[in-house]
């Protein structure tokens, strides 16, 4: 575990072992004789410390953790996973998106199609992955890639992680809407199976544009929702400040979602967040998508149907004039 | 009924958040004529209506009742309304300090007159069965979440079941927060019921009237067979409230429909009295595989208000 | 007939009586009493010489011709025979493009998908639809409509009329020769009949781009080849110069191409070509497309399989090693 | 043997229709080493070889033979040509001035070492069956006419047929004019062909070598469900003379395989020496509905000389 990345603001309370820490990293071993011992008697009381933070986690604190600029992103999660993985490009039409990234893979003896959004780290990166807020052609790139898998019989794997899809003049101009709404009319048009997995951010139209699963799994720290808790909060609650309520209100975690049947699984991270330590992240996130592949049958089953279940049962509404929670189709 | 009037006259498009001043909307005569809201001509409300509330000097295309709509889209007296029951279950039991959202819908329902944020309901149109929902800017700002959602998508299957024509007007302020990942579902799940009605090789004709935002116009919006604007609509993915939160602004051009028609996205921008006559056409061409006439005199089962005009109200 | 269209250069002995007739439009009837006789020996002599020339006709004067700035475009003969067509926009990813216009239309009694390759008279116009040249977001705005007649089981009638697609950077940016082959391979997939007539010019990729017909008519005086004359000429005799010669031996008239079996009909013009009388030429190709659709069968046959074989035999080549013209599939 | 070898680094890339000054030629040494056409670095024969004509300093890609192109993507032994007897019927009886296209065809046989712009047949590729076709750029600048696109549809067709893949490395500098419209007619051959290919969900992926343009660009080139370019390669609707002839200055680095990937037009750009794997990478991903090993073993009926590698030559 990396107990050296920078504290989120609910985590302040390690900032002072988290230097000693840091001190000890720089000390000369020779001058500091129990340095061995000093360092394992930090790092329990880190760890116990972290341990009672993440213990009393708020809806709220999860925002935070999706968005620790050192979390773990696609392409992190993809050089453990799929280390066969060749990224295509292009939407043959327009341009190659950046922060919308695909191409097959192997995932145990299996071809699939892996499509992920992706953030940068450095300011380069992030320029070049517009911050990870995908452009119109980066969803048209991901609907040719959708297309390919179901050409080619190939399982697609989504990993969403974006705080929105672009929405500058340029993006209206090339119909960042048309482009999201063909990517879900496609996802419901092929049969091969999709399994959604929300590693970060996922939000708004600009996350469930690929995420249209038949299995939708989260991180455990991840988020998933109609918008940013801070833009709910200063709507509705006309206060930015009222976003750890709208946090909440909303049920952006995954626990939440679990409880209320929006998601399938949630995929545990270790202690203190995925950007601790990244491997072990992976190799849950592994072992998750293993299972689910192991429950997958490739040959028979009825994907296109499976999905349109899934996502038709969803938006629970009372007909008041009938007994009945759900009213036959009109 | 006057007042009532001059509440349409005050929600007028782009007044919508700030209503006339008061010392306005004194000057305004309170019979049987109207100012203009886009060339501020006094105007008969006669020659106004007769022209679908559109200005018959400025072409300022006023907003106009739900019920207007649907008689504007349908043969007279064909219109049943369905699934006008359906309510929310507020499934986040969600409260903004002391107000909850079931509160609010009460009060929607109460301020817009109708039960939610779409009216669907099937009718004929120059003799084509259609399946129509009309959406509701009064209802919440037309904000998206399960019951709109599922009506949409209600309205997409029957359609389906019955080789009717789909006919959506949509006006909407994006997806219902109150409603949280629920709302957003709505968009796979309308997409997909649309998949399925366009793999059957119904059609779908999308017409964009008012201003519309986010969800809606980045799933059934943007997948008609055949996108209509009103003139001066506007339709974009962010509505300006989310690019006020995201610190976006945008040139104001950039969302209206002249400028979606000159990017591609739309097929027609059609003014409101030729929208009927366009309609048919489209209908008329793409009727292919839709089922034929012996069905399509609706039963009177399940009826509302739905089919009365504005003038059946007088 | 309007006698009083400019000359082409091999129509030069005309003018001069375009000129006497120009003036007589001019005279005042009051002070030549015998105007109308002096209009009518005029308009004899004209028209016999106008056949005269018409019946030396050569291929580099049909060139000539279908380049015409009066030649009535696609719109003109739509006003005619399609008077309730309805123009759609959009290629709903990039732009609309007004070098190719298209939409559904009536035509006797039968809905129909036209489209058509349209280039402006006025220099705006000329500005607004590229002078005729479609960029990428016309062809792809072509083959939603096409998919559109597919869907609605609607047959489509293209009309070529360009002197080749655009070609500047911005078109490679977005990938005209995509565009391009992507329409072709869409009038492959459709099962809907699909007949095309060159109206004008038809140069290269960018007319046979929509002119993937069950059926392929040609006006009289249209031209239909790989590559427009003048540049064959550079390039292949090393001299613009050549271009009558070169438009002989590519084969580029209608005449030439009925023989070689490359197109169905040839739609004949009014004497001096459609410029001079396009009401006419609009009545002759409506008669020419009334025979076409009464032949259309349009309940059982496999018109995807048409349209193959169609294009399937053209490319004459033998084998050496074998004694038969075609030889067997490798 | 030597003068061959002097001819083909002559046709270098970018130098193809500007030889050598000789000169220059006269200073190479006509024994095992050659001046690599990017750095002017002199390269032992057998390293350049062993990295596919690859200089192994600066990554130029010097043009290699056909021969050399389907060992490369084939196993060994395993290509046995087909269709290699067709020739051109000339169906225009075309002639420029006193020069007949039968002439010219007969010369450019001769030049090129091959019967036409396009070499076709049957091969395994790490054991998965595929149709192979391969241009040349020496037999009349690749330029496509009917035998051009015969043999590329029936390479597109036996890949159907036998549910093999299909893998296309183009390079053409356009339509062949000599054939007029049985030429351009071409496009719309392949592009049907490949349709009925893609919808039996059997893979094509299409390779850019040195220059591809016009009606091949605008058919298969474009088709691919992968794009690959070599490095440096140009693809692109207008060639360097129909640019002049229709006054089109287009920047140098428009057409480049680097600015297409960019605008989102090919997949990759992979250096040859990586080529053979990714396309063997590509096969095993898209093998779902191909037809399987029995049938990869090639009869040696109607095979020649296709599947000598250069080295066998020597
Ligand atoms: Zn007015
Ligand atoms: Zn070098």
């Amino acid at each position: 575990m990396n107990r050296l990345v920078s504290e989120l603001e609910f985590e302040k309370g390690l900032s002072e072992i988290r230097s000693a820490l840091e001190k000890l990293t720089k000390a000369d071993p020779r001058k500091v004789p129990d340095l061995a011992a000093q360092r394992a008697r930090l790092e329990a009381q880190y760890d116990q410390q972290l341990a009672a933070i993440y213990r009393e986690i708020i809806p709220w604190n999860r925002v935070l953790i999706s968005r620790h600029p050192q979390r773990p992103r696609f392409l992190d999660f993809a050089a453990v996973l799929f280390p066969d993985f060749i990224e295509l490009h292009g939407d043959r039409r327009y341009g190659d998106d950046g922060a919308i990234v695909g191409g097959p893979a192997t995932f145990q003896g299996r071809s699939v199609i892996l499509i992920g959004e992706q953030k940068g780290r450095s300011t380069k990166e992030n320029i070049m992955r517009n911050f990870g807020m995908p452009h119109p052609e980066g969803y048209r790139k991901a609907e040719r890639l959708i297309r390919m898998a179901e050409r080619f019989d190939m399982p697609i794997v989504t990993f969403v992680d974006t705080s929105g899809a672009s929405a500058l003049e340029e993006d209206e101009a090339r119909g960042v809407s048309w482009a999201i709404a063909e990517c879900l009319r496609t996802q419901a048009e092929i049969h091969v199976p999709i399994i959604s997995v929300i590693i970060g951010e996922g939000m708004s139209g600009g996350a469930i544009a690929i995420a249209m699963g038949n299995r939708v799994l989260m991180l455990e720290h991840s988020i998933y929702s109609v918008i940013a808790p801070e833009a709910c909060a200063s709507q509705l609650w006309r206060d930015v400040a009222a976003a750890p309520e709208a946090a909440t209100a909303m049920h952006v975690t995954a626990q939440q979602l679990l409880r209320l049947g929006l998601i399938d699984r949630i995929v545990p991270e270790p202690l203190g967040g995925a950007h601790r330590d990244p491997t072990t992240a992976a190799l849950y996130l592994e072992t998750a998508l293993r299972e689910e592949f192991s429950r997958i049958s490739f040959e028979q089953f009825d994907w296109a149907q499976q999905r349109y279940e899934r996502y038709r049962q969803f938006g629970q509404v009372t007909d008041t004039l009938s007994t009945t929670q759900k009213a036959p189709t009109g | 009924m006057r007042d009532k009037r001059l509440d349409f006259l005050r929600r007028g498009r782009g007044e919508r958040f700030k209503p006339l001043p008061d010392q306005e909307l004194e000057k305004l005569p309170d019979d049987v004529w109207h100012k203009c809201l886009g060339c501020r001509e006094l105007l008969y409300d006669k020659d106004l209506e007769a022209n679908v509330w559109v200005c018959p000097r400025c072409g300022y295309h006023h907003r106009i009742t739900v019920h207007e709509r649907i008689a504007m889209l349908s043969d007279e007296g064909s219109f049943v309304e369905t699934n006008h029951a359906l309510r929310s279950l507020d499934p986040l039991e969600f409260t903004i300090r002391d107000r909850s959202y079931k509160d609010r819908l009460l009060q929607a329902e109460k301020d817009a007159g109708v039960s939610e944020a779409v009216v669907t309901g099937v009718a004929t149109l120059d003799g084509v069965p259609i399946s129509l929902a009309v959406m509701v800017m009064e209802y919440l700002g037309g904000a998206v979440g399960s019951v709109a959602g599922e009506k949409i998508t209600r309205a997409v299957e029957r359609a389906h079941q019955d080789g009717r024509g789909l006919v959506i007007v949509s006006q909407s302020g994006g997806m219902r927060m109150h409603e949280g990942l629920f709302s957003l579902m709505q968009m796979a799940k309308t997409s997909g019921a649309l998949a399925r009605l366009q793999q059957a090789k119904l059609p779908f004709i999308s017409i964009i009237a008012d201003q519309t935002y986010g969800g809606a116009t980045a799933s059934w919006v943007a997948l008609g067979d055949v996108i209509i604007a009103e003139p001066g609509a506007r339709v974009g993915f962010s509505g300006p409230r989310v690019l006020q939160a995201i610190k976006v602004r945008l040139a104001d051009d950039v969302q209206k429909a002249e400028f979606m028609l000159q990017h591609g996205m739309i097929d027609l921008i059609v003014p409101r009295p030729q929208l009927r006559g366009t309609v048919i056409q489209f209908l008329h061409h793409f009727k292919g595989h839709m089922r034929c006439a012996a069905q399509v005199v609706p039963s009177q089962a399940n009826g509302s208000a739905g089919n009365q005009r504005r003038k059946d109200e007088k």
